[in-house]
């Protein structure tokens, strides 16, 4: 007893929170549960009945659920790429090459005391994080993952995602005005005129591509790349996708326009006065903005989930309900035949080995062999699987290309930053926009 | 800068991509210790010989060369030498203090200074001075201060080493070497004296102790 | 050690040296009165035979009965350094002109020298403390200089502040205020 | 409660009351007290839409504990106050009251960067006071264990340089740099960091097998390796566009403000101590003194590149020379010179290291007095800082490469 009120005393406050709520769930999923049980044909058909907005509600939930771990995810791999680009070794003791530290770190956070500065505007401080994150999870929404996975496909899409991806500017400046401190001042202030000039030539550098394309929604452009790479916007608006990536890194705020945190001028700009959960949100934020701008750049220059080559239709045919019966017992019996065939080489080969250390291998081994094997399978089968494959590989690249710039440069000023929007990047993407009229034009005609 | 813009930023990519899988500098510490060098100085240690016995001279050179004086010579050992004693490394600052203070010219309030302190040296100096600060007439040097002061307290050695110029341990070692020097006060009994003047308390400490003791069985009081 | 050099600078401040020019090593030691600063840095600045165009040092000095800043300068017509002292300061008020005027980088130095020795240089428009407190009362690099005096002399306790600033007081006065808060209030 | 009280007792900068006030809430960095000189009333008395900035002391890039006051007008830097003393020691009043030996491990922290150098302008002015003769294979090594560390040091500043300017990477491989030199100099010394090497009339040890096969590892390929580095930085659009024409001192302004170094020279005057004051064996050494004229920052980190390349072909000549002989020269235990002066001066890695001293005839220093150049180069920061943006305050301090350790002494 003494040592579970010595834990309760430890936690802090969203421990305690979280530690009474679970078990509050836990009752109200029972409950749930019953309910469906008794009234589940009823609510079946209400749901039949309003499929649309079911759909949403679940791609909205989804979606929540799975930015967390793309955040981990780049947080790792900024933290393992730029350590290894610095020749040294990075994140590599917690999980496999330190793979799990960036969930360490988003436990720290949930740990640590959340203070409000003396002074701050304490809704509008508390509200910052929440706006931001809320915009960059939204603009997941119109993403196009692999055909048919998408939560919702807008024939504006492309537009909602600048729209609401122009709040989370909204965001950082609440959180600079309302913590009541110079430099989160200063930086929201420079995220604000960074953002609001970057969008034009972002905005501007697509609307070549959509004189091509004919349409706003993001799942119509991907379509309009299937085939080989060669079909890919990119090649035919390379001027826009240079422009378009300029942009989002400066609407990112990523290296080498990251003056928004500038760690070495204003400490960490807006951030300055998080901590705990709320910073976490700005940081979550960040990581999943920057999965979002590349998935983006893939979806419009780089072919989304098409294949960069036409990819062979190969079906094979396994109807599992007519295999009948046999299936229980190969369910059955494959698991555990399998495991001691891979464990008897390692038990027969290596006397040091003790067996129970040779049959964890070998079930290690099973699962890695099957895994791979019902993927190849779901790989060529399911053109969803294989769409979302090739998403996320092209988008982790991107991601990649950020991580990497972020490990080579320097910081730009921010004079210069404004100078290089309007001067070079406006004209530039003005001028791709008219190149790319008159050639519609031209050949249409 | 090259001819092309953003070229120099693309060679830089390059090099860091190069470095990407290049061999990483980093030492796993707990794993893999960093070599010290051979002429490592970063540790004080007293060194024993086969037969356990300290290897220390005590010749308060250590002590007396070390700059924060984190050094002193102090306690001792089986044989009833001195020995070196040193504080852990959090202590260095407050012996930093006491050194600042006591150059200043004021009494430490430390007890374990107060042995290097509160001589009166102008006897000492006239005695130097008869001696011509000779530090060839070392002997008659010391039996004087004997004389002077009744024993060879520390403060009057090391001021006689920085008058004459010889060294601490030279000295150190003549007065050692003679049994009729000595380093404390005669007799036990001026030494209580001394003690009980400087703190009274104790008698009534001692009678409270030995009442105390009294009623205890095994007691010898 | 340049003989030319000591035989030009006595020919030009024959009348303004305060003792022999000195000569050891590769240094040059002149010493002028404090009143006679400006116009020989002056003129060790400007004149086209001199052209001591770098102020290598400047710094204070308290000999036990009087205050001195020393100046060193470098030029390219000598193999010397070239010592400059502004002997015979009172230990009481000492002041000197300062060398702003020639070298805005002395600035600092004088700033130190205030804090370190007490000099007031008379010219120098920002001469305050540097290292130390504002507050603080001593000059450390005075020869009379005791650090339990300070300690006593100065407000805070010298050292501490901080511990005085966080030391329990007591509530006796009955007032509802933060101690510290009543206390530097009052 | 009421406002502070503006007579009695002054509260110093430090004090919590500032902190504790609840009408303003905020920590303003305005002085408690009213302002003492002209320069600090006219530096806190605030224009139309300008404001205070506290920046420091423990801001990421202030170099160590040092604090500067901004006063901003929009992102503009209009002038700004630094403060110092947040690392004062005193360390020429513990020089005052240490033996002359004990005076090489006081300096020693000073430039904790090149820590060599702290001890080099000590040690030749009391051989001045001793006039002692060092046995010239020690002067080589101090040559030699100098100029490593002097790359030692110039390798890092190119890291907190680009570190300044958003670069995040060029800081460790800087560091790997570094680190090499200093496990040579730890093999010779005894220490990494505060290595306690030089004495009065020679060194400490003889070089050392282990020194000597490493020095010779890396000999091989630190230019290489250097250069290697460098491709990062110099060819870099950002990076060049964002040090050129910053922080622009011309000659007569760079005298004025009392610079040496590397920054002296970048602005094209090739006043190198070890020319124009020649000292220890530097006479007999074959290198060039590298200029630049455009004073800004990329002149300053472009001329410290090269002077690495300089200092490389100064160890080289080192080790070819190097003589037979003695390292110390025959000294007593306790020294004490004759009553006089001597004033000693060195070229370090950022400028002129000077130490006078004044022997009274006993063995402590009569008075040691400590120049250093981080400090001079500090306060020209006001200076350099017309009317440039707040990042650029970072890379201008860094870009004249001051050292806190030496700046508060």
């Amino acid at each position: 007893m003494t040592a579970i009120a010595r834990t309760w005393g430890r936690l802090t406050l969203p421990g305690k929170v979280v530690f009474t709520l679970v078990p509050i769930l836990a009752a109200l999923t029972v409950g749930l549960i019953a309910v469906i049980a008794i009234f589940g044909g009823a609510i079946w058909d209400i749901l039949l009945a309003n499929l649309g907005i079911v759909r949403f509600v679940i791609a909205v939930t989804i979606i929540l659920l799975v930015t967390i771990p793309i955040a981990f995810l780049n947080i790792y791999l900024e933290m393992k790429v730029i350590a290894l680009m610095n020749l040294r070794v990075g994140p590599d003791r917690v999980g496999p090459w330190g793979s799990l530290l960036s969930v360490v770190h988003g436990l720290k956070v949930l740990m640590k005391e959340d203070f409000t500065p003396t002074g701050a505007d304490a809704v509008v401080f508390t509200w910052a994080p929440v706006v931001t994150y809320g915009a960059a999870v939204m603009t997941v929404l119109v993403l196009p993952f692999a055909p048919g996975l998408i939560a919702q496909d807008f024939n504006i899409g492309l537009l909602y995602f600048f729209a609401v991806g122009g709040m989370g500017v909204v965001g950082l400046l609440m959180a600079g005005w309302a913590s009541f401190n110079k430099y989160s001042l200063l930086g929201g202030l420079r995220s604000a005129a960074q953002i609001i000039s970057y969008e034009i030539p972002l905005t501007l550098s697509v609307v070549g591509l959509l004189i091509l394309a004919g349409t706003m929604s993001l799942n119509g452009i991907v379509e309009q790349q299937s085939g080989w790479f060669t079909d890919w916007f990119v090649f035919r608006q390379p001027l826009g996708f240079l422009i378009f990536f300029i942009a989002a890194t400066a609407e990112g705020n990523r290296t080498p326009f990251d003056l928004t945190e500038a760690d070495s001028e204003i400490v960490a700009g807006f951030a300055t006065e998080y901590s705990g959960m709320r910073f976490g949100f700005f940081f979550f934020a960040e990581y999943v903005n920057v999965f979002i701008l590349s998935a983006l750049a893939v979806v419009l220059f780089f072919g989304g989930w098409n294949a960069p080559f036409p990819f062979p239709a190969i079906s094979i045919p396994i109807d599992l309900a007519a295999i009948g019966l046999p299936l229980l017992f190969l369910i059955a019996l494959v698991p555990p035949i399998a495991t001691l065939i891979f464990a008897a080489p390692f038990y027969l080969m290596r006397s040091s080995m003790r067996w129970w250390v040779a049959l964890i291998v070998g079930f290690v081994l099973f699962n890695v062999v099957a895994g791979g094997l019902v993927f190849a399978w779901a790989f060529v089968s399911f053109d969803w699987v294989a769409g979302l494959v090739w998403f996320l590989a092209k988008t982790f690249g991107f991601v990649f290309v950020f991580v990497w710039m972020r490990g080579t440069l320097p910081r730009v000023r921010i004079d210069q930053l404004m100078g290089f929007a309007w001067k070079w990047l406006l004209p530039a993407a003005l001028l791709n926009l008219f190149v790319t009229a008159a050639a519609v034009v031209v050949v249409g005609s | 800068m090259s001819l092309i813009p953003g070229f120099g930023m693309v060679r830089g990519m390059a090099l860091t991509l190069r470095r990407f899988f290049e061999p990483k500098a980093t030492i796993r510490y707990p794993e893999v210790k960093a070599d010290i060098p051979p002429k490592f100085r970063g540790r004080l240690q007293l060194l024993y010989d086969e037969y356990g016995t300290l290897k220390c001279e005590t010749c308060f050179q250590c002590a007396q060369a070390c700059p924060i004086e984190c050094i002193d010579m102090g306690g001792m050992d089986t044989k009833g030498r001195f020995h070196v004693h040193w504080g852990p490394p959090e202590t260095y600052g407050e012996r930093r203090e006491e050194s600042a203070l006591r150059r200043s010219g004021r009494p430490v309030p430390d007890p374990a200074y107060t042995h290097f302190e509160g001589l009166d040296i102008r006897a000492l100096d006239g005695i130097l001075e008869s001696f011509d600060h000779d530090p060839a007439h070392m002997l008659p040097i010391l039996e004087a201060t004997q004389a002077a002061y009744g024993y060879l307290p520390v403060a009057a050695l090391k001021h006689i080493s920085q008058v004459t110029g010889a060294w601490y341990a030279t000295i150190y070692g003549t007065a050692s070497f003679y049994g009729h020097l000595r380093f404390e006060p005669p007799s036990q009994a001026e030494q209580a004296a001394a003690m009980a003047a400087r703190r009274p308390a104790d008698a009534d400490f001692m009678a409270g102790l030995g009442a105390s003791l009294a009623g205890r069985p095994g007691g010898d009081a | 050690m340049d003989r030319a050099l000591k035989g030009r600078l006595e020919a030009r401040f024959g009348a303004m040296l305060a003792g022999p020019i000195r000569q050891r090593h590769d240094e040059t030691e002149m010493r002028i009165g404090p009143g006679d600063v400006t116009e020989v840095l002056r003129a060790l600045h400007d004149e086209p035979d001199f052209r001591f165009e770098m102020l290598s040092d400047l710094a204070g000095v308290d000999t036990g009965d009087h205050m001195q800043v020393v100046y060193h300068l470098w030029s390219d017509s000598t193999a010397d350094w070239l010592r400059v002292i502004a002997d015979g300061l009172s230990r009481e008020d000492p002041r000197a002109p300062s060398a702003t005027f020639l070298w805005k980088g002395a600035e600092w130095m004088e700033r130190e020298a205030y804090d370190m020795f007490g000099i007031t240089f008379e010219g120098n428009r920002d001469l305050r403390r540097i290292y130390m407190p504002p507050d603080y009362t001593s000059f450390p690099l005075r020869k009379d200089f005791l650090l339990p005096d300070d300690a006593a002399r100065s407000p805070g306790g010298g050292v501490r502040h901080m511990e005085r600033g966080h030391a329990p007081a007591s509530r006796a006065e009955g007032s509802d205020a933060p101690d510290t808060i009543r206390r530097l209030g009052a | 409660m009421t406002a502070p009280s503006r007579t009695g007792p002054q509260p110093s900068a430090d004090d919590p009351r500032v902190m504790l006030d609840r009408d303003i809430g905020v920590f303003e960095p305005v002085p408690p007290y009213p302002p003492r000189t002209e320069r600090e009333a006219e530096f806190y008395t605030l224009g139309d839409g300008q404001m205070l900035l506290n920046m420091g002391p423990q801001h990421p890039s202030t170099h160590g504990v040092l604090r500067v006051v901004l006063k901003l007008d929009g992102e503009k830097v209009v002038d700004l106050d630094p403060v110092l003393g947040y690392l004062h020691r005193g360390v020429e009043k513990l020089c005052e009251n240490a033996d002359y030996h004990q005076v090489i491990s006081q300096v020693d922290p000073l430039e904790y960067i090149s820590s060599l150098f702290c001890e080099w302008s000590p040690v030749i002015a009391f051989e001045k006071l001793l006039d002692v003769d060092v046995p010239r294979r020690a002067e080589y090594i101090r040559v030699l264990s100098g100029e490593l560390n002097r790359i030692a040091s110039h390798a890092l500043f190119m890291g907190w340089f680009a570190l300044d300017l958003g670069g995040l990477t060029p800081i460790l491989w800087s560091f790997i740099e570094r680190d090499e030199i200093v496990e040579m100099l730890a093999a010779l010394t005894g220490q990494r960091m505060l290595f306690n090497y030089f004495r009065i009339g020679g060194v400490n040890g003889d070089l050392n097998h282990e020194f000597m096969s490493r020095l010779g590892d890396w000999m091989s390929r630190a230019t290489k390796q250097i250069e290697s580095n460098l491709t990062l930085l110099n060819q870099n659009e950002i990076f060049v566009r964002r040090a050129r024409g910053l922080g622009v001192i011309d000659t007569a302004g760079a005298l004025r403000m009392c610079m040496t170094g590397p920054n002296l020279r970048a602005t094209g005057v090739p006043f190198d101590v070890r020319r124009a004051h020649p000292y220890s064996v530097y006479p007999e050494l074959d290198f060039d003194v590298p200029t630049r004229t455009e004073g800004d920052s990329l002149a300053r980190y472009l001329l410290r590149m090269e002077e690495i390349k300089q200092s490389i072909r100064i160890i080289d000549q080192c080790l070819h020379q190097m003589p037979d002989g003695p390292i110390m020269a025959k000294l007593p235990r306790l020294l004490r010179p004759r009553p006089g002066r001597a004033y000693a001066a060195i070229e370090g890695p950022r400028g002129q290291y000077s130490t006078y001293a004044i022997s009274d005839g006993t063995d402590q220093p009569f008075r040691m007095r400590i120049h250093d150049p981080s400090f001079i180069h500090l306060q020209s920061v006001g200076v350099l800082m017309q009317n440039n943006l707040i990042a650029d305050t970072m890379a201008i301090m860094a870009s004249l490469d001051p050292v806190m350790g030496g700046v508060d002494k």
